[in-house]
């Protein structure tokens, strides 16, 4: 957990203490009351977490638990929920660019388009989510994007049509934004899939860094994961039925929704 | 009233037919309309009550 | 914050359902009443029209429908527009309330002028009468909303589409109103004149005065008893309903 | 442990960040990602010959259809050129929408741009201008073709392609809103024509009766200001239903 005061010669992740001291106790991003349906199915209610620099969080729960919507419902894909969440005190709802200029979102689709090159679905993505590497020439633009294609092994693939790779490699382009990012807020759905061993580990050792420098991480995974420092969000804990939630959380959602 | 008797009233001098006609399909659409959604509501609430019924005993 | 509550509250379903409970009988009754006023007085007492004898008659109920027709599809985009903005389920509600019984007056609009047309101007389907071509189109813009609520399964994602398409098609229905007027006078042969207005003698028009709110106050009854069939589906599960359903028998 | 600067980068490493000033308020590159995403759409389009050739290929077919349904005799074709052509034209494009968003929507690439912190409006409107350059252009380069077929001729022939012009522009920017509400349904196709075929009746009234009275030779600066008219209005408020229509999408 980095020190509130001044980083370390860190790397420049964008650090999350600030010149006033913000008090890394201080949570970045606050899950409270979260109520979510799935057709008239209620997935979980009343679910609550926060995150302070540094921390990452594992979201449990069977197939068809809720995982992929509780992670679409925080990254601001999802409008479909009751409930509070807080991005550095601002609700996500109304302010959601403020929440994306700070987080990453990896989906089950690796946004990957399989007609262009991992360099050209790298580049538009770096455009639009990385903007701070545009500000340089052309040249020292493609060689970082080439280098983080390196990183996850690609290379040598770096100009052949997307179509041409196999599933894993296709994520690994996607996982290749890892490197270029320096967004604090990670939400990787399932990111271990389709990915051999040590690519595993490469990715495991990314996310161990990533929280060490204060940057925060939600992760749902099947596979265990050697990472130390994560919580744990079992959706079964939160899982109940209509009958006495309705009525509870009815008006308590709104009561703290009209606040932000 | 204008016309002096029913029958004339019907025949409305040859334009009888259109004008019943117009008003038939505005009563029918218009009762429609009425009766339909309340006939639903209707059915909804039975189906409510007889779900709670079946749970409590 | 406190004002903001109840402006929270006309979002609660339960609260809503009170309203239409206690509103619906009197809106109801004033239309019947109205409407059966203005038909009879409009059938049986006014004297036909000079030139178009007694089909005028059909003016009665046929400028009202399409009158509402048009108001109703502002309603449904007002509708969509509190749903975009302040993400109010009744807003949804209401939005999918309105398109059918819309549709249906519309629909009804268009039997009636077209029956009109067939004394007055020789044929049913006049296309150079703008307003009735128009209304064509407004029945169009009502069966796309229809379909739309109809292809999505979730009802949060086929409410927030509707509400955008209504947006959408009340920005286009001046404009297309206006280039089918100006279509019609341009190939207006001499002999049918659509343009001029129908100078109809002032006391055959009170029966419309009477109609006009009568089938206002009839679109509302509808709207309101299919947002009640709404509430009663998206609020099965809960508590109050079943209470209400209980002791309702 | 992977370095995230770049050794030799020049990227100016950004001092401790003050609480307010976060990493959207440093940087305003919104036309770079137009330029961007315009340049991607351009390589996924031309990748696969069939996206600007099959609108073209439908229209000739539907021409000859015509053709053969009213009849050869010069005359009426001629006088009915104007509108087959403009609804002809219109079916193309609104056929070609549906793929607009689709394939984003399927591989996840949409999901990934409409994260962007940056607003909205340009990316889409780069979306839209790269689809009407492969379906509405190839159409207005060959209306002469149009034109040879159904017999119209001297000055109308030019008057039909500047209205195609403008009018495919407005077909393509009102049919990407039905495109991007339907994006998520697996019927969308003929939904699409529901939704968006009312807004369609200036395009067609305006459109055709320009190309009418050219051939006429009647003056055109009416139904020419009325169509610009409606590029403007359409280019300009399309979008924001198109951005409302897609966040909803991916919301399901």
């Amino acid at each position: 957990m980095p020190t509130s005061s001044e980083t370390a010669a860190g790397p420049s992740i964008h650090s999350i203490s600030s010149t006033e001291p913000l008090l890394s106790s201080q949570p970045l991003l606050v899950v409270d009351s979260l109520l979510c349906e799935r057709g008239d199915r209620l997935l979980f209610a009343g679910l609550k977490f926060d995150l302070v620099a540094g921390d990452g969080i594992r979201v449990e729960g069977e197939n068809g638990a809720g995982k992929t919507t509780l992670l679409r419902v925080i990254a601001g894909l999802t409008q479909q929920y009751e409930g509070l969440i807080t991005w550095r005190g601002l609700g996500t709802r109304r302010n959601r660019g403020e929440l994306h200029a700070e987080m990453l979102y990896l989906g089950h689709l690796a946004g990957v388009k399989a007609v262009l090159t991992p360099l050209e679905n790298l580049r538009w993505w770096a455009v639009v989510h990385t903007p701070h590497l545009k500000e340089q020439s052309k040249v020292q633009f493609t060689h970082l994007l080439l280098q983080a294609l390196d990183k996850v092994g690609l290379s040598r693939f770096a100009h052949a049509a997307c179509h041409t790779l196999s599933a894993g490699q296709q994520r690994r382009v996607g996982l290749a934004r890892l490197y270029l990012s320096r967004h604090p807020l990670w939400i990787l759905d399932e990111p271990f899939t389709a990915i051999d061993r040590n690519g595993i580990e490469q990715l495991e050792a990314l996310i161990s860094d990533h929280l060490a420098q204060g940057g925060l991480a939600i992760i749902t995974s099947h596979q265990a994961m050697n990472i130390e420092g994560f919580d744990r969000c079992i959706l079964a804990d939160y899982k109940t039925d209509y009958a006495n939630t309705l009525e509870q959380t009815d008006n308590s959602a709104f009561e703290i929704e009209a606040q932000y | 009233m204008y016309f002096t008797s029913i029958s004339e009233l019907w025949h409305m001098a040859g334009h009888g037919s259109y004008v019943w006609a117009a008003y038939g399909a505005s009563l029918i659409v218009l009762g429609a309309s009425l009766l339909m959604p309340a006939r639903a509501y209707r059915r909804q609430l039975r189906m409510i009550k007889a779900q709670s019924n079946s749970i409590d005993d | 914050m406190a004002n903001w509550q109840w402006f929270h509250r006309l979002g609660s379903p339960k609260w809503l359902h009170g309203t239409i409970n206690r509103w619906l009988p009197w809106v109801l009754v004033s239309a019947l009443v109205l409407l059966s006023i203005g038909v009879v007085w409009g059938l049986a007492f006014t004297p036909p029209d000079y030139k178009q004898g007694n089909s005028f008659r059909i003016i009665y109920i046929h400028v009202p429908t399409a009158v509402v027709a048009l108001a109703g599809y502002y309603a449904m985009a007002i509708a969509g527009a509190v749903s975009i903005i302040w993400r109010m389920k009744v807003a949804d509600m209401a939005l999918r309330a309105i398109a059918p019984v819309g549709a249906a007056i519309t629909l009804l609009g268009l039997f009636t002028g077209a029956v009109w047309g067939k004394p007055t101007w020789g044929a049913y389907w006049v296309w150079e009468d703008a307003r009735l071509t128009s209304m064509l189109v407004l029945f169009f813009l009502y069966l796309g909303i229809m379909a739309l609520h109809d292809a999505f399964q979730n009802r949060q994602g086929g409410s927030r589409a509707a509400a955008i398409i209504a947006l959408v098609g009340t920005v286009n229905i001046p404009i297309i109103y206006k280039s089918v007027d100006w279509w019609s006078s341009l190939h207006q042969s001499a002999s049918i004149k659509f343009t001029e207005e129908s100078t109809i003698a002032a006391e055959m028009m009170y029966p419309l005065m009477v109609t006009i709110p009568g089938v206002y106050l009839l679109f509302a009854a509808a709207v309101m008893l299919q947002m009640r069939v709404q509430i009663a589906h998206s609020e099965r599960h809960s508590r109050w309903l079943e209470k209400y359903a209980i002791n309702r028998a | 442990m992977p370095d995230f600067t770049v050794s030799d980068s020049t990227i100016p490493d950004p001092t401790v960040l003050s609480r307010n000033t976060k990493l959207s308020d440093q940087y305003r590159p919104v036309f770079s990602i137009f330029y961007a995403l315009l340049v991607r759409d351009f390589h996924v389009y031309f990748r696969h010959r069939g996206a600007w050739l099959n609108p073209l290929t439908f229209i000739f077919m539907v021409i000859l259809l015509f053709t053969l349904g009213i009849g050869p005799n010069a005359t009426t074709l001629t006088a009915n050129a104007a509108g087959i052509i403009w609804v002809v034209a219109l079916l193309g494009i609104m056929l070609s929408l549906d793929a607009l968003f689709r394939a984003d929507y399927d591989d996840g690439s949409l999901e990934q741009l409409l994260l962007s912190p940056e607003p909205l409006y340009l990316p889409v409107m780069a979306k839209v201008l790269a689809h009407w350059v492969v379906t509405g252009l190839p159409i207005v380069v060959a209306s002469p073709l149009f034109s040879l077929m159904l017999g119209i001729s001297g000055k109308a022939i030019p008057a039909l392609a500047l209205g195609l012009l403008l009018g495919s522009g407005v077909l393509s920017f009102l049919g990407a809103i039905a495109a991007s509400l339907t994006v998520s349904l697996r019927s969308g196709g003929l939904l699409i024509a529901l939704l968006i075929l009312p807004m369609y009746v200036p395009v067609i009234i305006f459109g055709s009766q320009f190309v009418q009275s050219a051939i006429e030779g009647w003056p055109l600066t009416a139904t020419l200001s009325m169509l610009v008219a409606l590029l403007i209005g359409s280019a300009v408020l399309a979008p924001l239903a198109i951005i409302g229509g897609l966040r909803m999408s991916i919301d399901g």
